[in-house]
């Protein structure tokens, strides 16, 4: 599960990464999603792997923490998830701008010359 | 008046004077002239209030702290030397401000003059009263900077800006030098105080940090005293009023570095250090600048190079580090300043009356103005070092020190010639001075005719000269008790016997000087043709201070630092993003391998094979998401859509139901948004191939090392830290209240809505903000040209519909979306039950404000697919911004509201309520913080996605109005 | 022995969804057209959601439940999005 | 009554369908009546045509109907995947004219077509009132339109029209 | 797995017997998906998880989950009815725009819309006939 | 509780209140939003300046903290109120008040929503200050860098989203870091709350504590992309200098943003009682910080306009604290927060200037003033007549103004910029205090090099542009200056001469806030009542 999950991680880290070096900007959106899965599944794996014990308590009696996969890198991933979507819808309307503002999707605005 | 207010108001007087007089309207010359008139006096008799005190080999001071754990106080200190100083400064202050008052032309805005001399002299005060070794500096900056407002008044002139900016760049430099030596002898003695200072000679000389110490300071006297090699800025400084030059040249700016010399004469002089670089710059100095001078056409040019000789005499005297030599120094210090400030005002009267300075075209103007001609006159005898002028005898001095012995060494052994040949190219450039101007016959060529100056112009010039004079002839009684308290500051018991006499007898400085005044004279005779015509000094004829100093400058300050910036930086992204990845991958490895750091072996237990085979399909869209993103976006965009539904299965099976959910709505909100920008976006076609050269595969190839290297640490980082026992962190805590102190079963949701309810409150914060600028952007949007028609496709299905006659227009879309959009349309009331669902369960389910705030966007934004925008705008009045505002605004009332029983904000209460026929409903105000987080993510969410979506209206209303057109 | 074959039946079945989920993947890849991927992510949507089903049959857990819910009641959007994409270059009109 | 339950069948569809989330009991029954008046009343702004149900006693027939077809679809589309090779069919699009004009009847209809493993709704022309669909095993193209028009079209005529 | 101890076993064969019909079938149409050779085709393919795969599995939970939890656990059926009226959209959706693109570039295979509406013409007038 | 200790949760609350409620008034009604956003403005003055007193009215190195939702450290989120963070708050205020006033003339017209960008963005930075939890803090990074997005795009401009765009990408970058560096921390220790982590920490066991390390090390880079170090930095000159004058004079502070949560979690993570953490990053920081001043100092000189000098200039400053924060001795901290209050306040007013500068100029002067000197052109040869100009009123007022903040840039006396160079040089020489005899350090000889040089180059580049703007042109443009656009330039370059006044008084309480920071105990007894650190506090 651990060495499943750290590949996973892995993997979609540098495609994210190789997409973020890329010239277009529709790559280094695609690349910063990518990469976003793949810290949000970095910081839920923070918090260690359980199956089949999320942190949503059965009763309101005492609780034995032990049952229960830690809950707060989830709220965290929660928390980045939202993050994440906002910065990502903004990136997109910055790039469309610039898009529209320069008529270039590279990056810096203008074709890189040669 | 006690001397600490006196000594206070002579530092403050000038400044305030220089305060009130900008503030004077451009036309009032005689206000500004009087005030700044009178506040040179009244420091100058300030001064002579506080002689009793020097006299009394005391000194006056005043301390006010400033930066006390610094060791920075304002004190101001009077002794001796500065008390000899600031009574030229402000005395020739004086003299220079009547005779501005009359130089400067009516048209010129005067009141600014003023007030640049009356700080340049406040300034120029403090550096010689300061008690504090930082404050001096403060001051020794204060001048620079008033020296340039003062060289560039005539600011319209190419000369004084570039003069200006040159003097101010040398000299703030040498000052910044300055500062940093000061900081050192700070370090060595442990005070800045100029007391304690001087009274650790032994330690600073004794110091391994003496000799920076001693170049850094060196540094910042010999710019401001225009020693070699940083003589060059002073002639171009010329092109300030006369006034300005014959303050600055004179009695002040300059005589900063020489007095500074003197000041610390006690604790750095006498070293072979000391000796040599000051011996080397004033010897070159006193050289160069004499021979430099002979060949100058410019009046004040000969005064300038002059300047600069006499202060390397003065400078050499200060190298030899013997009290004698000390008190020539001083001695000449006075008549240079006396003599020099004369001249530079006759120069200027001569260019007041002819309307031209060049040597070359004047001529025998002692026909038209003798009083003035015969001041000049004896005022260049002195500078040449003539019997019976006070320049002579302090010149007698310095021959007789330069041929004492006081070190081993060649320079020692040259210095009674170098004194000699200096001596006498004075004598040749004052007479080629007076010889030009006022002798030979009366030159008709004139720009103006030429006569006597106003009586109050020449009348500085005249006790100018009188001085001079009588310092000259009776040098004891005069100026002899004054020159004894200034040299009794510097030197204390070490002071020599000394005579100041005109005849000491037949000595062999007496030798030396009619040897100067010979040769001198001889080489006039045989030289004055060519001096005359010459088109610039011998050997030295292209070598411009200015050019090189400018050619320099640009090189250092432009040429290499542009070639810098772009060696060191850049302005493309793609090498930013690279760095950062390569940082912070240096960064989180750089420990491990410090450390040495074993990750756990590697371990398949536990691994489901469905859950591998998911991150096997996972990874496979990744890395084909990457791979396809350039040209096929829609494909990218449906990989990463794989990608993100493995990563939500993750979560289910890895026990975070609520991530998935989440994570979920966000994705298929995010793709919907995607897809609405990518109509905006270039159409690209693999078949366009870039050029692909060895240097970009080159760089792809890096690159993919980089990436391939950056996923493998995550992977290394997760799987260290994923196989490692839980830490026994906060996680217990939350746990175990969720239920008795939070009141919900779902404990990521009661941290979201009450542990840690302020990271969403910030968090939803985040979103509203990105709407709001969303929608700022979106409404300037301007699309690029070609993609401002309509898409292909839409083109096509219009054309289509157009050509039949069975058809109309807009048929194929309407047919499209005909049954679909029944159902979407129907599905709008089930998504909405389906967020209420999702919100109200939230705190003891999977679910939230959150979740339920996407799923209702979604909702939304499957009508405006349905139907279209302005189809669900004519029915739905939907305002975003006031969801936003009133979501925040609800959460923070709900947080606020704890305030009210006195606990922290967000202090949550919560309690199971019994209603009859309903059973037990749990009301927490966590619930009602949720209400408002929905609120806002609705609000926001949808705010973005009608803000792209009306793009298309607006492009398509923009066509429609050209059409019309 | 129900558990037996509960696990065993539901690890089966799961496999058996993901590789359909691969399935589906190596046709998005393929293509060949971009109408057959959307199709694809539709259906890998829908097998996802049956995996979460099972996941929570597994764990004998009905809070997997939303999760599948909002795939079937929403995953449908983006794929409505891409289809009109195909169909009109622009998703909202 | 209509100003306030615009459309009960929908509002009763969202109560059930909130106390299939949340489990039966009093209080849900409130607070599900709540949320599904208020998103029934949401409707309203959309102003979409007021379904009609003439015949809502036919309603499990077709479903019986639909269930067998769907059944049989399955098995035979199962078969033509997993013989491969081995099978040969034929697919190809069917025009079907309809007389269905009822967009609720025409959505379920949709439902039904696509449902259905084998047959694929893919255009439908407003104006002249013609199917197409795809069929991937079509042995006659005939039979389909006759399958179509009198096992659905007609029954979906006489539910909503 | 505690929770599933507690089943009989007649339902746990039930559970397993649809839990794994539905993979199944869900599988039979990926592999649908995969072997057939146009656009056309593969649509027919991803129903069979829309409807049977995904009623089995769906049944397998509730019978799961009611026989567990020893009451109707039926919001299952939710899943089911959403499954079968949001799949009609997007194949609808996604096979006319299938149908436009083949057009708009003269691929043979697809009707035309004259085609279409002369070929249900023909059917019409055949009726008359 | 003390109704005072409310106050602490205020500075963020009270922009966000406006923020919101801003959003609730029409768009078209300029004059209520800002009378609303003046207001809140006000307010936050008065109350960070109360809370600057509530903080130095403490004893010796106290804090006061808040626990929001009555949750106790270190399982809720805690507010920490001391010294440094209200030092922090005020200037943010002070700042915000000028650019706002600012403002006032035309940009707050220039597009949507500025006033409710513009108090979220203060509501972020104060929030980024005043909290004592990681994960929070990262939180409050967003909302602040958001609203910079925000603001930074306000009044759309090609240049402006072109570099807009670098910026945000970086930024987007430097976040991820920084959770990855946040969960990495957790992941090993389990907690999120700084003081508690400072705790924890000594007993990470040696294994874990290398992964600690490495996350550590990624914050800190998130950190360094903030606060603008080289090689991470190149985005900034250009960003802050397409910003809307008010804009780029509040970006002033976000820069110190990065460095007040490395000088934070330095001291108190790995100041000298961490053990073998003790010191860890400070030759990163150091180097960096070094090389960042001689690169700004570079980009000073090698600057075709004064934005991208201003932007390499906060560079410089960014540099300066960095290396400061590195050398780590409390005299050198004093200095270094004196220097960063100075620079910041200079910087901010720098940005104003421009503006109104650039409305003297002619178009492209600045250029043409570099590469007539580069080219040794003569421009006129016209007779040189000695006959001075009268300066119009304006044009003399944004000299002057021009003039002191190239004093202030280039650290010339007698403005505060002098004091701060000598505050942080002569610390730097004499670490153990003044007078306590100690060797130098070769990087102390380097670090006061490249800061005087630094000072030089802005002189030298700062003097081209003000000859050529205010003394070579023959017509003079006068500039329409407005009062509210000169007042908060003027009160910036006041407050800056204030500070040169009061020097004594700043640096008293800098040193005082040094002192804290060297002895964290203070602070983590505050936040973690019941802990070892407070028992030991308590037993002083
Ligand atoms: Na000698
Ligand atoms: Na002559």
């Amino acid at each position: 599960m651990e060495l499943t999950l750290s590949a996973a991680i892995g993997i979609i880290t540098a495609s994210g990464i190789w997409l973020l070096l890329r010239p277009r900007t529709y790559q280094v959106i695609i690349g910063l999603s990518l990469l976003s899965y793949a810290v949000n599944l970095f910081i839920f794996g923070m918090g260690r792997l359980r199956t089949g014990a999320p942190p949503v308590l059965e009763t309101g009696a005492a609780v034995d923490p032990a049952a229960y996969t830690d809950p707060v890198p989830q709220a965290l991933v929660l928390t980045a998830i939202v993050i994440s979507f906002a910065t990502t819808a903004l990136f997109l309307v910055v790039l469309l701008a610039a898009r529209g503002l320069t008529g270039s999707d590279h990056v810096d605005g203008r074709e890189p010359h040669g | 008046m006690p001397e600490a207010a006196l000594l206070t108001m002579m530092i403050v007087l000038p400044f305030a004077g220089s305060l009130f007089t900008v503030m004077l309207p451009a036309r009032s010359r005689n206000l500004a002239g009087g005030t700044a008139g009178a506040i040179a006096l009244a420091c100058h008799a300030l001064a002579w209030f506080l002689y009793p005190v020097v006299a009394d080999g005391r000194s006056a001071r005043m301390s006010i702290d400033w930066v006390p754990s610094l060791g920075l106080e304002f004190s101001l200190r009077m002794d001796g030397l500065a008390w000899l100083f600031a009574l030229l400064i402000t005395g020739i202050g004086f003299l220079v401000v009547v005779y501005a008052r009359y130089y400067m032309a009516a048209e010129d805005p005067v009141p600014r003059f003023f007030s640049y001399f009356l700080a340049f002299m406040g300034a120029m005060l403090g550096i010689v009263v300061a008690g504090n070794l930082i404050l001096l500096v403060v001051f020794w900056e204060l001048t620079s900077i008033a020296s340039f407002l003062l060289i560039g008044y005539w600011h319209h002139n190419q000369s004084a800006r570039d003069g200006a900016r040159m003097a101010m760049t040398v000299t703030a430099m040498g000052g910044l030098a300055l500062f940093v030596g000061v900081l050192i002898i700070g370090h060595i003695v442990g005070s800045y105080d100029l007391d304690r200072v001087l009274a650790s000679g032994g330690l600073i000389r004794g110091h391994d940090l003496y000799v920076p110490a001693l170049v850094l300071v060196l540094l910042g006297t010999f710019t401001k005293s225009a020693q070699f090699p940083f003589h060059f800025w002073l002639p171009h400084a010329m092109a300030a009023p006369t006034p300005v030059s014959a303050y600055l040249h004179s009695a002040t700016m300059v005589k900063a570095g020489v007095f500074l010399m003197a000041r610390l004469f006690p604790v750095m002089a006498g070293t072979p250090e000391w000796f040599t670089l000051l011996g080397l710059a004033g010897m070159v100095s006193f050289v160069l600048g004499a021979y430099l001078a002979m060949f100058q056409h410019d009046l004040k040019g000969i005064l300038a190079y002059s300047t600069i000789s006499h202060l390397g005499l003065i400078t050499m005297l200060l190298s030899l580090g013997s009290p004698l030599g000390a008190v020539a120094a001083i001695f000449h210090m006075v008549n240079h300043a006396t003599f020099k400030a004369s001249l530079f005002m006759a120069a200027g009267i001569i260019d007041h009356e002819t309307g031209t300075r060049d040597l070359r075209r004047l001529s025998g103007l002692f026909a038209y103005m003798p009083i003035t001609g015969t001041l000049a006159m004896v005022a260049s005898a002195a500078m040449a070092g003539v019997p019976l002028l006070n320049g002579f005898i302090s010149k007698e001095m310095f021959f007789a020190e330069a041929v004492e012995t006081h070190e081993d060494a060649l320079l020692d052994t040259i210095a009674p010639y170098v004194a000699v040949l200096g001596s006498a190219l004075a004598v040749t450039y004052s007479l080629r001075l007076i010889h030009s101007v006022f002798l030979g016959a009366p030159s008709e060529s004139f720009p103006r005719q030429p006569h006597e100056p106003p009586f109050f112009m020449r009348l500085p010039v005249f006790l100018l000269v009188l001085a001079c004079l009588i310092v000259g002839i009776v040098p004891g009684v005069t100026i002899g008790p004054y020159l004894h308290i200034a040299v009794l500051s510097v030197l204390g018991p070490a002071t020599p016997d000394y005579s100041l006499a005109v005849w000491h007898g037949v000595t062999v400085p007496l030798i030396m000087s009619v040897i100067a005044l010979s040769g001198g004279f001889l080489l006039y005779l045989v030289a004055a043709n060519r001096l005359e015509h010459s088109a610039g000094p011998l050997l030295f004829r292209h070598i411009d201070g200015q050019r090189i100093f400018e050619q320099v400058q640009v090189v250092l300050s432009w040429r290499l630092a542009r070639l810098a910036e772009a060696w060191l930086g850049t302005r493309r992204l793609q090498p930013q993003l690279l760095l950062l990845v390569s940082a912070a991958l240096v960064a989180a490895f750089l420990p491990l391998f410090w450390h040495g750091f074993a990750p756990a072996p590697l371990s398949f237990a536990n691994a489901d094979p469905a859950f591998v085979a998911l991150w096997a399909v996972g990874g496979c869209c990744a890395v084909a998401a990457a791979h396809q993103a350039k040209f096929h976006r829609v494909l990218a965009l449906a990989l990463l859509g794989g990608t993100g539904l493995v990563t939500c299965t993750t979560f289910v099976w890895l026990s975070a139901p609520d991530l998935a959910a989440t994570q979920l709505l966000v994705e298929i909100v995010t793709a919907v948004l995607i897809l609405l920008g990518l109509r905006w976006l270039p159409k690209r076609s693999e078949l366009i191939h870039e050029l692909t050269t060895p240097m970009s595969r080159l760089r792809r190839g890096r690159d993919l090392a980089l990436a391939i290297c950056a996923g493998g640490g995550m992977s290394v980082l997760a799987y260290a830290v994923m196989t490692r026992e839980a830490p026994d962190g906060i996680a217990a805590f939350f746990l175990e209240k969720s239920y008795s102190e939070g009141g919900g079963r779902n404990v990521v949701n009661v941290i979201l809505v009450d542990f840690r309810a302020f990271d969403t409150f910030g968090e939803i914060t985040v979103l509203g903000i990105v709407a709001l600028t969303v929608f700022a952007l979106l409404r300037r949007f301007r699309p690029a040209p070609d993609s401002i028609s309509s898409p292909e496709q839409q083109l096509l299905q219009r054309a289509y519909d157009e050509a039949h006659p069975d058809r109309s227009p807009g048929a194929t879309v309407v047919d499209y979306l005909f049954v679909p959009s029944v159902i979407m349309q129907w599905l709008f009331p089930v998504i909405i039950v389906l967020a209420a669902y999702l919100f109200l369960r939230g705190h003891d389910a999977p679910g939230g404000g959150f979740a339920a705030g996407v799923a209702m966007a979604a909702g939304f934004i499957l009508q405006y697919m349905a139907a279209g925008t302005i189809w669900v705008e004519d029915r739905l009045r939907v305002l975003p911004v006031t969801w936003m505002g009133s979501g925040l605004l609800l959460a923070l009332l709900v947080g606020a509201a704890a305030w009210l029983f006195d606990r922290p904000f967000l202090t949550s209460h919560f309690r199971y309520l019994d209603i009859p026929f309903v059973g037990e409903v749990p009301l927490a105000t966590g619930s009602l913080f949720d209400l408002g987080v929905f609120s806002l993510v609705v609000g926001g969410t949808v705010l973005m996605l009608i803000a792209l979506a009306h793009q298309s209206v607006r492009s398509l209303r923009a066509a429609r109005a050209r059409e019309q057109v | 022995m129900s558990n037996v074959i509960l696990v065993w039946s539901v690890s089966i079945a799961q496999l058996m969804l993901v590789l359909a989920m691969a399935c589906h993947a190596w046709r998005l890849l393929r293509g060949p057209r971009a109408q057959d991927r959307v199709l694809c992510l539709d259906a890998m949507y829908v097998a996802a959601m049956l995996l979460v089903l099972t996941v929570g049959i597994r764990t004998g857990s009905t809070l997997y439940f939303e999760a599948a819910l909002v795939i079937a009641l929403l995953g449908f959007v983006s794929t409505v999005a891409l289809a009109k994409f195909l169909m009109r270059g622009e998703v909202i009109e | 009554m209509s100003r306030v339950l615009p459309y009960p069948l929908l509002t009763a569809s969202l109560l059930l369908m909130w106390l299939l989330l949340n489990g039966f009991s009093p209080g849900h029954v409130v607070l599900g009546l709540a949320v599904a008046v208020f998103a029934s009343r949401v409707m309203v702004a959309l102003h979409p045509g007021k379904p009609r149900l003439r015949r809502w006693q036919l309603i499990p027939r077709l479903f019986l109907l639909v269930v067998a077809d769907v059944v049989k679809s399955n098995v035979a589309v199962t078969s033509i995947i997993l013989q491969g090779k081995r099978r040969q069919w034929t697919a190809g699009f069917v025009a079907i004219p309809l007389k269905l004009r009822d967009e609720i009847g025409l959505a379920v209809l949709a439902c039904i077509i696509t449902s259905t493993p084998g047959t694929a709704w893919i255009d439908y022309d407003q104006a002249s009132g013609v199917l197409l669909i795809h069929v991937l095993d079509l042995a006659d193209e005939e039979e389909w339109r006759e399958l179509i028009r009198t096992r659905y079209e007609a029954l979906l005529r006489e539910i909503f029209e | 797995m505690t929770p599933a101890e507690a089943l009989p076993g007649w339902a746990a064969l039930l559970v397993a017997f649809c839990v794994l019909c539905g993979a199944s079938l869900t599988l039979a149409g990926a592999v649908g998906v995969v072997r057939f050779r146009s656009f056309f085709e593969r649509i027919h393919a991803p129903t069979l998880a829309t409807s049977f795969g995904a009623a089995g599995i769906l049944l397998g939970s509730m019978i799961f989950f009611s026989v567990l939890q020893s009451r109707p656990v039926l919001h299952e059926v939710l899943i089911f009815v959403f499954v079968t009226v949001t799949t009609p959209v997007t194949l609808m959706l996604l096979a006319r725009a299938a149908l436009f693109r083949n057009r708009a570039e003269g691929n043979p295979g697809v009707p035309s819309r004259a085609d279409m509406l002369s070929s249900a013409q023909g059917s019409l007038g055949g009726e008359r006939r | 509780m003390n109704w005072l200790q409310h106050l602490l949760v205020a500075p963020i609350l009270l922009p966000l209140a406006a923020g919101a409620a801003l959003l609730l008034v029409e768009e078209r009604r300029h004059t209520v939003k800002a009378a609303l956003n003046i207001g809140a403005t006000a307010a936050l003055l008065v109350i960070t300046a109360f809370l600057v007193r509530l903080a130095d009215s403490a004893t010796p190195d106290a804090a006061w903290s808040y626990p929001l939702g009555a949750w106790p450290a270190p399982f809720g989120i805690v507010l920490v109120l001391d010294r440094l963070s209200a030092m922090m708050l005020l200037l943010t205020s002070v700042l915000a008040a000028a650019s706002l006033t600012f403002s006032m003339a035309r940009w707050h017209r220039a597009g949507p929503h500025f006033h409710s960008l513009f108090q979220f963005l203060l509501m972020g930075l104060n929030g980024a200050f005043l909290t004592g939890d990681l994960f929070n803090l990262f939180v409050f990074f967003e909302v602040l860098l958001a609203a910079s997005y925000g603001l930074l795009l306000h009044g759309t401009s090609a240049f402006r989203v072109r570099t807009g765009l670098h910026y945000i990408v970086v930024n987007l970058a430097a976040s991820l870091l920084f959770l990855i560096g946040v969960s990495l921390i957790y992941g090993v220790t389990g907690t999120l709350n700084m003081a508690d982590l400072a705790v924890r920490l000594p007993l990470v066991a040696d294994g874990e504590r290398v992964l600690f390390e490495a996350g550590a090390a990624v914050l800190g880079v998130a950190f360094l992309v903030k606060a603008g170090v080289w090689p991470l930095c190149f985005w900034l000159p250009g960003a802050y200098m397409a910003a809307a004058a008010p804009v780029a004079a509040i970006f002033a502070v976000l820069t110190k943003v990065g460095v007040y949560v490395l000088l934070r979690l330095t001291l108190l993570l790995f100041g000298s009682g961490a053990g073998e953490l003790s010191g860890f990053g400070s030759s990163v920081l150091l180097f960096g910080g070094l090389a960042t001043i001689a690169f700004g100092t570079f980009g000073i000189l090698a600057s075709q306009t004064l934005g991208r000098l201003a932007g390499h200039s906060l560079l410089v400053s960014s540099g300066t604290l960095l290396a400061a924060v590195a050398m780590a001795d409390a005299p050198v901290v004093s200095g270094a927060l004196f220097y960063m209050v100075s620079s910041t306040l200079s910087v901010a007013a720098l940005y104003l200037l421009i503006e109104l500068v650039e409305r003297a100029q002619q178009p492209g002067a600045d250029v043409l003033a570099v590469t007539m000197e580069a080219y040794d052109e003569e421009m006129d040869d016209a007779e040189e007549e000695e006959l001075g100009v009268a300066t119009p009123g304006a044009l003399a007022l944004l000299g002057v103004c021009f003039g002191c903040s190239a004093l202030l840039l280039a650290g010339l006396p007698p403005l505060s910029g002098f004091v701060a160079k000598f505050a942080l040089l002569s610390a730097a020489f004499n670490p153990a205090g003044l007078g306590e005899a100690a060797a130098i350090a070769w990087t102390t000889w380097v670090f006061a090099a490249l800061l005087i040089l630094s000072g030089l180059a802005v002189l030298i580049a700062m003097l081209r542009t003000g000859i050529r703007t205010f003394w070579a042109p023959l017509e003079v443009i006068v500039p329409r200056v407005l009062v509210v656009e000169a007042a908060p330039v003027a009160l910036l370059i006041g407050l800056c001469l204030a500070v040169t006044v009061e020097a004594g008084e700043l640096m008293r309480y800098t040193d005082a806030v040094a002192r804290s920071l060297h002895a964290p105990t203070g602070y983590i007894g505050r936040v973690l009542p019941g802990s070892a650190a407070d028992a030991a506090e308590a037993d002083r």
